[in-house]
Protein backbone atom coordinates (compact mmCIF):
# COMPACT_ATOMS: atom_id res chain seq x y z
CA UNK A 1 0.00 0.00 0.00
CA UNK A 2 1.10 3.20 -1.21
CA UNK A 3 -0.07 6.80 0.75
CA UNK A 4 1.87 10.18 -0.54
CA UNK A 5 0.92 13.68 -0.09
CA UNK A 6 3.19 15.97 -2.17
CA UNK A 7 3.81 19.23 -4.05
CA UNK A 8 5.48 17.40 -7.10
CA UNK A 9 4.00 15.76 -9.98
CA UNK A 10 3.30 12.39 -10.58
CA UNK A 11 3.77 10.18 -13.46
CA UNK A 12 1.21 8.26 -13.87
CA UNK A 13 2.10 6.04 -16.65
CA UNK A 14 5.09 4.64 -14.15
CA UNK A 15 2.58 4.60 -11.19
CA UNK A 16 0.16 2.16 -12.67
CA UNK A 17 2.62 0.15 -14.38
CA UNK A 18 4.39 -0.15 -10.95
CA UNK A 19 0.82 -0.58 -9.33
CA UNK A 20 -0.07 -3.22 -11.84
CA UNK A 21 2.71 -5.09 -12.23
CA UNK A 22 3.87 -8.54 -9.87
CA UNK A 23 0.42 -9.10 -8.87
CA UNK A 24 -0.71 -13.41 -10.03
CA UNK A 25 -3.45 -13.10 -8.17
CA UNK A 26 -5.02 -10.13 -9.01
CA UNK A 27 -7.14 -9.77 -12.01
CA UNK A 28 -8.33 -6.52 -11.61
CA UNK A 29 -6.79 -3.29 -11.51
CA UNK A 30 -8.39 0.25 -11.45
CA UNK A 31 -7.20 3.78 -11.53
CA UNK A 32 -8.95 7.11 -11.33
CA UNK A 33 -6.98 10.13 -11.82
CA UNK A 34 -8.44 13.70 -11.21
CA UNK A 35 -6.95 16.47 -13.01
CA UNK A 36 -7.42 20.12 -12.96
CA UNK A 37 -10.11 21.62 -15.08
CA UNK A 38 -10.35 24.63 -16.98
CA UNK A 39 -13.17 27.26 -15.83
CA UNK A 40 -15.98 27.23 -18.38
CA UNK A 41 -14.91 30.74 -19.18
CA UNK A 42 -11.11 29.15 -19.92
CA UNK A 43 -9.81 31.44 -17.77
CA UNK A 44 -8.22 29.23 -14.79
CA UNK A 45 -4.89 30.73 -14.23
CA UNK A 46 -3.98 28.13 -11.46
CA UNK A 47 -5.62 26.20 -8.74
CA UNK A 48 -4.21 26.29 -4.96
CA UNK A 49 -4.66 23.20 -3.11
CA UNK A 50 -4.04 23.71 0.75
CA UNK A 51 -4.18 21.02 3.06
CA UNK A 52 -3.67 19.93 6.72
CA UNK A 53 0.08 18.47 7.11
CA UNK A 54 -0.41 16.94 10.24
CA UNK A 55 -3.90 15.31 9.16
CA UNK A 56 -3.45 14.55 5.64
CA UNK A 57 -1.41 10.90 6.04
CA UNK A 58 -3.34 9.70 8.40
CA UNK A 59 -6.58 10.31 7.27
CA UNK A 60 -5.73 8.67 3.68
CA UNK A 61 -4.68 5.68 5.59
CA UNK A 62 -7.59 5.32 7.86
CA UNK A 63 -9.75 5.98 4.19
CA UNK A 64 -7.49 3.30 2.28
CA UNK A 65 -8.17 1.07 5.21
CA UNK A 66 -11.72 1.24 5.46
CA UNK A 67 -11.61 0.32 1.56
CA UNK A 68 -9.24 -2.58 2.72
CA UNK A 69 -11.85 -3.77 5.48
CA UNK A 70 -14.71 -3.99 3.13
CA UNK A 71 -13.37 -5.19 0.12
CA UNK A 72 -10.93 -8.37 -1.28
CA UNK A 73 -8.15 -6.02 -2.14
CA UNK A 74 -5.12 -6.93 -3.14
CA UNK A 75 -3.01 -3.31 -3.22
CA UNK A 76 -4.49 0.05 -2.55
CA UNK A 77 -1.95 3.29 -4.25
CA UNK A 78 -3.29 6.87 -3.36
CA UNK A 79 -1.42 9.66 -4.57
CA UNK A 80 -2.39 13.56 -3.52
CA UNK A 81 -1.14 16.58 -4.57
CA UNK A 82 -1.19 20.18 -2.71
CA UNK A 83 0.34 23.28 -3.73
CA UNK A 84 -0.22 25.26 -7.03
CA UNK A 85 -1.28 23.33 -10.18
CA UNK A 86 -1.92 24.47 -14.29
CA UNK A 87 -5.13 23.30 -15.65
CA UNK A 88 -4.18 20.01 -17.38
CA UNK A 89 -1.88 18.99 -14.17
CA UNK A 90 -3.01 15.90 -12.10
CA UNK A 91 -4.37 16.68 -8.96
CA UNK A 92 -4.21 12.91 -7.32
CA UNK A 93 -5.14 9.16 -8.00
CA UNK A 94 -6.15 6.14 -6.60
CA UNK A 95 -5.62 2.34 -7.64
CA UNK A 96 -7.02 -0.56 -6.89
CA UNK A 97 -6.09 -4.36 -7.47
CA UNK A 98 -8.91 -7.04 -6.48
CA UNK A 99 -9.19 -10.49 -7.66
CA UNK A 100 -12.90 -9.33 -9.12
CA UNK A 101 -13.54 -6.30 -11.59
CA UNK A 102 -16.59 -5.71 -9.15
CA UNK A 103 -14.78 -5.11 -6.04
CA UNK A 104 -11.69 -2.69 -7.91
CA UNK A 105 -14.16 -0.75 -9.11
CA UNK A 106 -16.03 -0.04 -6.53
CA UNK A 107 -13.13 -0.01 -4.00
CA UNK A 108 -12.31 2.80 -6.59
CA UNK A 109 -15.24 4.70 -6.19
CA UNK A 110 -15.46 4.55 -2.70
CA UNK A 111 -12.07 6.21 -2.30
CA UNK A 112 -12.98 8.86 -3.73
CA UNK A 113 -15.83 10.05 -2.71
CA UNK A 114 -14.09 10.22 0.90
CA UNK A 115 -11.05 11.81 -0.24
CA UNK A 116 -13.69 14.32 -1.78
CA UNK A 117 -15.33 14.92 1.54
CA UNK A 118 -13.38 13.79 4.40
CA UNK A 119 -9.93 14.41 3.30
CA UNK A 120 -8.46 17.87 4.70
CA UNK A 121 -7.89 19.57 1.69
CA UNK A 122 -9.36 22.69 0.02
CA UNK A 123 -8.98 24.12 -3.39
CA UNK A 124 -8.67 27.55 -4.26
CA UNK A 125 -9.34 29.00 -7.95
CA UNK A 126 -7.07 31.81 -9.23
CA UNK A 127 -8.47 33.39 -12.68
CA UNK A 128 -6.99 37.20 -13.35
CA UNK A 129 -10.23 38.14 -11.46
CA UNK A 130 -9.26 37.14 -8.07
CA UNK A 131 -9.46 34.04 -6.15
CA UNK A 132 -12.58 31.57 -5.19
CA UNK A 133 -12.33 28.88 -2.75
CA UNK A 134 -14.35 26.00 -4.38
CA UNK A 135 -17.77 24.93 -2.77
CA UNK A 136 -17.89 21.57 -1.32
CA UNK A 137 -21.36 20.12 -3.75
CA UNK A 138 -24.25 18.94 -1.69
CA UNK A 139 -23.67 15.50 -3.76
CA UNK A 140 -20.48 14.76 -2.88
CA UNK A 141 -21.86 14.80 0.85
CA UNK A 142 -24.34 12.70 -0.44
CA UNK A 143 -22.09 10.08 -2.42
CA UNK A 144 -21.14 8.83 0.87
CA UNK A 145 -24.60 7.47 1.77
CA UNK A 146 -24.59 4.82 -0.46
CA UNK A 147 -21.57 2.90 1.24
CA UNK B 1 -3.82 24.44 23.15
CA UNK B 2 -3.14 25.18 19.56
CA UNK B 3 -5.82 26.39 16.63
CA UNK B 4 -5.61 25.88 13.93
CA UNK B 5 -7.16 27.60 10.47
CA UNK B 6 -7.50 26.44 7.32
CA UNK B 7 -8.85 28.00 3.67
CA UNK B 8 -11.22 31.08 4.07
CA UNK B 9 -10.83 30.49 7.82
CA UNK B 10 -7.51 31.22 8.22
CA UNK B 11 -7.87 33.95 5.79
CA UNK B 12 -10.77 35.39 7.76
CA UNK B 13 -8.96 35.06 10.78
CA UNK B 14 -5.63 35.86 9.44
CA UNK B 15 -3.35 33.58 11.48
CA UNK B 16 -2.79 29.80 10.33
CA UNK B 17 -2.27 28.64 13.87
CA UNK B 18 -2.83 30.54 17.52
CA UNK B 19 -1.95 29.07 20.79
CA UNK B 20 -5.04 29.80 22.91
CA UNK B 21 -5.46 29.30 26.75
CA UNK B 22 -9.14 28.41 27.26
CA UNK B 23 -11.09 26.34 29.84
CA UNK B 24 -13.36 25.72 27.51
CA UNK B 25 -14.86 22.09 27.98
CA UNK B 26 -16.13 21.26 24.29
CA UNK B 27 -15.87 22.76 21.02
CA UNK B 28 -18.94 24.62 21.09
CA UNK B 29 -17.59 26.12 23.98
CA UNK B 30 -13.90 27.37 22.17
CA UNK B 31 -16.17 28.66 19.70
CA UNK B 32 -18.35 30.89 22.24
CA UNK B 33 -15.39 32.54 24.01
CA UNK B 34 -13.51 32.82 20.21
CA UNK B 35 -16.29 34.49 18.95
CA UNK B 36 -16.46 36.60 21.91
CA UNK B 37 -12.58 37.86 21.04
CA UNK B 38 -12.98 40.12 17.74
CA UNK B 39 -15.28 40.33 15.14
CA UNK B 40 -12.63 38.53 13.04
CA UNK B 41 -13.73 35.30 14.84
CA UNK B 42 -17.64 36.22 14.87
CA UNK B 43 -17.30 36.28 11.09
CA UNK B 44 -15.54 33.26 10.73
CA UNK B 45 -17.71 31.32 13.60
CA UNK B 46 -20.64 32.93 12.96
CA UNK B 47 -22.29 29.72 10.87
CA UNK B 48 -21.38 26.89 12.18
CA UNK B 49 -23.01 24.58 9.39
CA UNK B 50 -20.42 26.07 7.06
CA UNK B 51 -18.08 24.79 9.26
CA UNK B 52 -15.96 21.17 10.42
CA UNK B 53 -13.92 20.79 13.01
CA UNK B 54 -11.01 18.32 14.10
CA UNK B 55 -9.43 17.37 17.52
CA UNK B 56 -6.08 16.60 17.68
CA UNK B 57 -6.02 15.66 13.84
CA UNK B 58 -9.64 13.64 13.78
CA UNK B 59 -12.84 14.91 11.96
CA UNK B 60 -15.76 15.41 15.12
CA UNK B 61 -18.22 17.55 15.53
CA UNK B 62 -18.86 20.23 17.82
CA UNK B 63 -20.34 19.11 20.88
CA UNK B 64 -16.94 16.59 21.18
CA UNK B 65 -15.19 17.27 24.62
CA UNK B 66 -12.08 18.82 24.88
CA UNK B 67 -10.81 17.04 27.94
CA UNK B 68 -6.97 16.76 26.78
CA UNK B 69 -6.60 17.87 23.32
CA UNK B 70 -4.20 19.35 22.45
CA UNK B 71 -4.50 20.98 19.03
CA UNK B 72 -8.02 21.98 17.68
CA UNK B 73 -8.40 23.01 14.13
CA UNK B 74 -11.55 24.48 12.06
CA UNK B 75 -12.35 24.65 8.33
CA UNK B 76 -14.95 24.69 5.83
CA UNK B 77 -16.35 20.99 4.16
CA UNK B 78 -13.26 19.86 2.43
CA UNK B 79 -12.68 19.49 -1.44
CA UNK B 80 -10.34 17.22 -1.95
CA UNK B 81 -10.20 14.80 -4.81
CA UNK C 1 -11.01 7.08 -29.59
CA UNK C 2 -8.80 3.77 -29.73
CA UNK C 3 -9.90 0.64 -30.27
CA UNK C 4 -7.21 -2.52 -30.66
CA UNK C 5 -7.90 -5.74 -31.10
CA UNK C 6 -4.05 -7.21 -30.55
CA UNK C 7 -1.77 -10.23 -29.92
CA UNK C 8 1.14 -7.59 -28.61
CA UNK C 9 1.50 -7.36 -25.08
CA UNK C 10 0.60 -3.40 -24.63
CA UNK C 11 2.03 -0.94 -21.74
CA UNK C 12 -0.42 -0.03 -19.44
CA UNK C 13 1.40 3.11 -18.18
CA UNK C 14 2.48 4.42 -21.95
CA UNK C 15 -1.02 3.94 -22.50
CA UNK C 16 -2.96 5.82 -19.37
CA UNK C 17 -0.36 8.20 -19.96
CA UNK C 18 -1.07 9.24 -23.62
CA UNK C 19 -4.51 8.78 -22.59
CA UNK C 20 -4.52 11.23 -19.96
CA UNK C 21 -2.73 14.04 -21.35
CA UNK C 22 -3.94 16.96 -23.12
CA UNK C 23 -7.55 16.66 -21.97
CA UNK C 24 -7.71 20.16 -20.32
CA UNK C 25 -11.64 19.83 -19.80
CA UNK C 26 -11.37 16.34 -18.73
CA UNK C 27 -11.48 16.18 -15.08
CA UNK C 28 -11.69 12.56 -14.15
CA UNK C 29 -9.77 9.43 -15.83
CA UNK C 30 -10.65 5.82 -15.01
CA UNK C 31 -8.73 2.81 -16.63
CA UNK C 32 -9.48 -0.45 -15.99
CA UNK C 33 -7.14 -3.49 -16.29
CA UNK C 34 -7.41 -7.17 -16.70
CA UNK C 35 -5.16 -9.24 -15.25
CA UNK C 36 -4.60 -12.88 -16.08
CA UNK C 37 -4.91 -14.76 -12.93
CA UNK C 38 -3.43 -17.71 -11.63
CA UNK C 39 -6.03 -20.73 -10.75
CA UNK C 40 -6.32 -21.46 -7.02
CA UNK C 41 -4.25 -24.53 -7.17
CA UNK C 42 -1.59 -22.62 -8.85
CA UNK C 43 -1.10 -24.33 -12.11
CA UNK C 44 -1.98 -22.07 -14.47
CA UNK C 45 0.31 -22.81 -17.65
CA UNK C 46 -1.18 -20.51 -20.01
CA UNK C 47 -4.52 -18.76 -21.45
CA UNK C 48 -5.19 -18.83 -24.71
CA UNK C 49 -7.73 -16.12 -26.05
CA UNK C 50 -9.84 -16.73 -29.13
CA UNK C 51 -11.58 -13.84 -30.92
CA UNK C 52 -13.56 -13.45 -34.02
CA UNK C 53 -11.50 -11.37 -36.30
CA UNK C 54 -13.91 -10.69 -38.56
CA UNK C 55 -16.76 -9.12 -35.99
CA UNK C 56 -14.11 -8.26 -32.84
CA UNK C 57 -13.25 -4.55 -33.85
CA UNK C 58 -16.92 -4.01 -35.08
CA UNK C 59 -18.13 -5.32 -31.54
CA UNK C 60 -15.92 -2.99 -29.25
CA UNK C 61 -16.50 0.26 -31.48
CA UNK C 62 -20.04 -0.47 -30.95
CA UNK C 63 -19.72 -0.85 -27.19
CA UNK C 64 -17.38 2.16 -27.51
CA UNK C 65 -19.77 4.54 -29.04
CA UNK C 66 -23.36 3.50 -26.81
CA UNK C 67 -20.85 4.27 -23.94
CA UNK C 68 -20.28 7.73 -25.74
CA UNK C 69 -24.19 8.12 -26.23
CA UNK C 70 -24.75 7.25 -22.91
CA UNK C 71 -22.25 9.01 -21.01
CA UNK C 72 -20.81 12.55 -20.88
CA UNK C 73 -17.04 11.50 -22.42
CA UNK C 74 -14.51 13.46 -23.92
CA UNK C 75 -12.53 9.96 -25.06
CA UNK C 76 -12.93 6.65 -24.19
CA UNK C 77 -9.60 3.39 -24.97
CA UNK C 78 -10.36 0.05 -25.34
CA UNK C 79 -6.98 -2.24 -25.90
CA UNK C 80 -7.68 -6.24 -25.92
CA UNK C 81 -5.42 -8.74 -26.90
CA UNK C 82 -5.93 -12.35 -28.13
CA UNK C 83 -3.67 -15.47 -28.55
CA UNK C 84 -1.39 -16.73 -25.47
CA UNK C 85 -0.58 -15.19 -21.94
CA UNK C 86 0.94 -16.18 -19.19
CA UNK C 87 -0.24 -16.04 -15.42
CA UNK C 88 0.61 -11.93 -14.59
CA UNK C 89 0.32 -10.70 -18.48
CA UNK C 90 -2.10 -8.06 -19.11
CA UNK C 91 -5.50 -8.87 -21.14
CA UNK C 92 -7.31 -5.83 -21.80
CA UNK C 93 -7.71 -2.62 -20.76
CA UNK C 94 -10.44 0.55 -20.73
CA UNK C 95 -9.97 3.67 -20.30
CA UNK C 96 -12.46 6.78 -19.89
CA UNK C 97 -12.15 10.55 -19.64
CA UNK C 98 -15.15 13.05 -18.84
CA UNK C 99 -15.16 15.93 -17.16
CA UNK C 100 -17.22 14.14 -13.96
CA UNK C 101 -16.40 11.14 -12.00
CA UNK C 102 -19.58 9.15 -11.78
CA UNK C 103 -19.71 9.45 -16.08
CA UNK C 104 -16.52 8.26 -15.51
CA UNK C 105 -16.85 5.71 -13.74
CA UNK C 106 -19.99 4.18 -15.15
CA UNK C 107 -19.13 4.38 -18.12
CA UNK C 108 -15.90 1.99 -17.24
CA UNK C 109 -18.02 -0.51 -15.95
CA UNK C 110 -20.54 -0.51 -18.48
CA UNK C 111 -17.39 -1.02 -20.99
CA UNK C 112 -16.50 -4.15 -18.57
CA UNK C 113 -19.43 -5.65 -18.67
CA UNK C 114 -19.95 -5.17 -22.27
CA UNK C 115 -17.04 -6.44 -22.99
CA UNK C 116 -17.61 -9.59 -21.20
CA UNK C 117 -20.64 -11.16 -22.53
CA UNK C 118 -20.67 -9.15 -26.18
CA UNK C 119 -17.19 -9.28 -27.34
CA UNK C 120 -16.93 -12.02 -29.24
CA UNK C 121 -13.33 -13.42 -27.51
CA UNK C 122 -13.22 -16.93 -25.48
CA UNK C 123 -10.98 -18.04 -23.06
CA UNK C 124 -9.27 -21.18 -23.04
CA UNK C 125 -7.18 -22.42 -19.56
CA UNK C 126 -4.33 -24.63 -20.16
CA UNK C 127 -2.57 -26.62 -17.55
CA UNK C 128 -0.67 -29.83 -17.02
CA UNK C 129 -3.73 -31.67 -16.67
CA UNK C 130 -5.49 -30.23 -20.11
CA UNK C 131 -7.27 -27.11 -21.16
CA UNK C 132 -10.67 -26.10 -20.42
CA UNK C 133 -13.13 -23.27 -22.21
CA UNK C 134 -13.52 -20.59 -19.44
CA UNK C 135 -17.50 -20.71 -18.76
CA UNK C 136 -19.58 -17.71 -19.00
CA UNK C 137 -20.75 -17.09 -15.50
CA UNK C 138 -24.76 -15.71 -15.07
CA UNK C 139 -23.54 -12.75 -12.84
CA UNK C 140 -21.76 -11.52 -15.74
CA UNK C 141 -24.86 -11.75 -18.07
CA UNK C 142 -27.21 -10.33 -14.60
CA UNK C 143 -24.89 -7.56 -15.11
CA UNK C 144 -25.73 -5.92 -18.10
CA UNK C 145 -28.96 -5.90 -16.68
CA UNK C 146 -28.07 -2.41 -14.47
CA UNK C 147 -27.46 -0.64 -17.69
CA UNK D 1 -22.99 -19.22 -46.68
CA UNK D 2 -19.74 -18.92 -44.82
CA UNK D 3 -20.15 -20.68 -41.33
CA UNK D 4 -17.92 -20.00 -38.34
CA UNK D 5 -17.02 -21.95 -35.34
CA UNK D 6 -15.78 -20.45 -32.21
CA UNK D 7 -14.35 -22.05 -29.35
CA UNK D 8 -15.69 -25.39 -27.90
CA UNK D 9 -17.79 -25.18 -30.86
CA UNK D 10 -14.90 -25.24 -33.15
CA UNK D 11 -13.05 -28.24 -31.58
CA UNK D 12 -16.63 -30.36 -31.68
CA UNK D 13 -17.44 -29.53 -35.62
CA UNK D 14 -13.47 -30.14 -36.23
CA UNK D 15 -13.40 -26.68 -38.36
CA UNK D 16 -13.61 -23.27 -37.37
CA UNK D 17 -14.87 -22.51 -41.19
CA UNK D 18 -16.94 -24.28 -44.08
CA UNK D 19 -19.24 -23.03 -46.88
CA UNK D 20 -22.69 -24.61 -46.73
CA UNK D 21 -25.02 -24.48 -49.65
CA UNK D 22 -28.59 -24.10 -47.66
CA UNK D 23 -32.01 -22.36 -48.50
CA UNK D 24 -32.65 -22.31 -45.13
CA UNK D 25 -34.61 -19.00 -43.89
CA UNK D 26 -33.95 -18.88 -40.76
CA UNK D 27 -30.94 -20.03 -38.34
CA UNK D 28 -32.78 -22.37 -36.46
CA UNK D 29 -33.62 -23.77 -39.75
CA UNK D 30 -29.87 -23.89 -40.45
CA UNK D 31 -29.43 -25.52 -37.53
CA UNK D 32 -31.51 -28.68 -38.13
CA UNK D 33 -29.86 -28.90 -41.61
CA UNK D 34 -26.67 -29.09 -40.08
CA UNK D 35 -28.07 -31.60 -37.34
CA UNK D 36 -29.10 -33.97 -39.27
CA UNK D 37 -25.91 -34.18 -41.55
CA UNK D 38 -22.86 -35.79 -38.57
CA UNK D 39 -23.16 -36.89 -35.17
CA UNK D 40 -20.22 -34.33 -34.51
CA UNK D 41 -23.32 -31.32 -35.80
CA UNK D 42 -25.46 -32.66 -33.60
CA UNK D 43 -23.72 -33.25 -30.56
CA UNK D 44 -22.22 -29.53 -30.76
CA UNK D 45 -25.73 -28.26 -31.55
CA UNK D 46 -27.66 -30.68 -29.08
CA UNK D 47 -28.07 -27.07 -26.59
CA UNK D 48 -28.80 -24.09 -28.06
CA UNK D 49 -29.17 -22.22 -24.76
CA UNK D 50 -25.33 -22.92 -24.19
CA UNK D 51 -24.72 -20.99 -27.87
CA UNK D 52 -24.77 -17.81 -29.05
CA UNK D 53 -25.13 -16.84 -33.23
CA UNK D 54 -23.97 -13.75 -35.46
CA UNK D 55 -25.42 -13.35 -38.77
CA UNK D 56 -23.46 -11.30 -41.02
CA UNK D 57 -20.83 -10.12 -37.78
CA UNK D 58 -23.51 -8.85 -35.42
CA UNK D 59 -25.31 -10.98 -32.53
CA UNK D 60 -28.91 -12.14 -33.24
CA UNK D 61 -30.98 -14.54 -32.13
CA UNK D 62 -31.65 -18.41 -33.26
CA UNK D 63 -35.33 -17.16 -35.13
CA UNK D 64 -33.18 -14.30 -36.94
CA UNK D 65 -33.66 -14.24 -40.60
CA UNK D 66 -31.20 -15.72 -42.75
CA UNK D 67 -31.93 -13.50 -46.25
CA UNK D 68 -29.55 -11.93 -47.72
CA UNK D 69 -27.18 -13.12 -44.91
CA UNK D 70 -23.05 -13.94 -46.01
CA UNK D 71 -21.77 -15.07 -43.10
CA UNK D 72 -23.15 -17.27 -39.49
CA UNK D 73 -20.78 -17.75 -37.19
CA UNK D 74 -21.99 -20.44 -33.67
CA UNK D 75 -19.94 -19.95 -30.45
CA UNK D 76 -20.60 -20.50 -26.64
CA UNK D 77 -21.51 -17.26 -24.70
CA UNK D 78 -18.60 -14.84 -24.58
CA UNK D 79 -16.12 -14.70 -22.16
CA UNK D 80 -13.79 -11.52 -22.83
CA UNK D 81 -12.55 -9.06 -20.53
Amino acid sequence: MKIAVQSEPFDLGAEASAFASGHRDMGAIVTFTGVVRDLARGDLDRMVIEHYPGMTLKALEKIANEARDRWSLGDVLVIHRYGDLAPGEMIMMVATASPHRKDAFEAAEFLMDYLKSRAPFWKKEITSDGADWVAAKDEDEDALNRW
Amino acid sequence: MDVLYFAWVRERIGVPKEVVETQAKTVTDLVEELRGREERYAAAFADLSALRVAVDQELTEFDASLEGAREVAFFPPMTGG
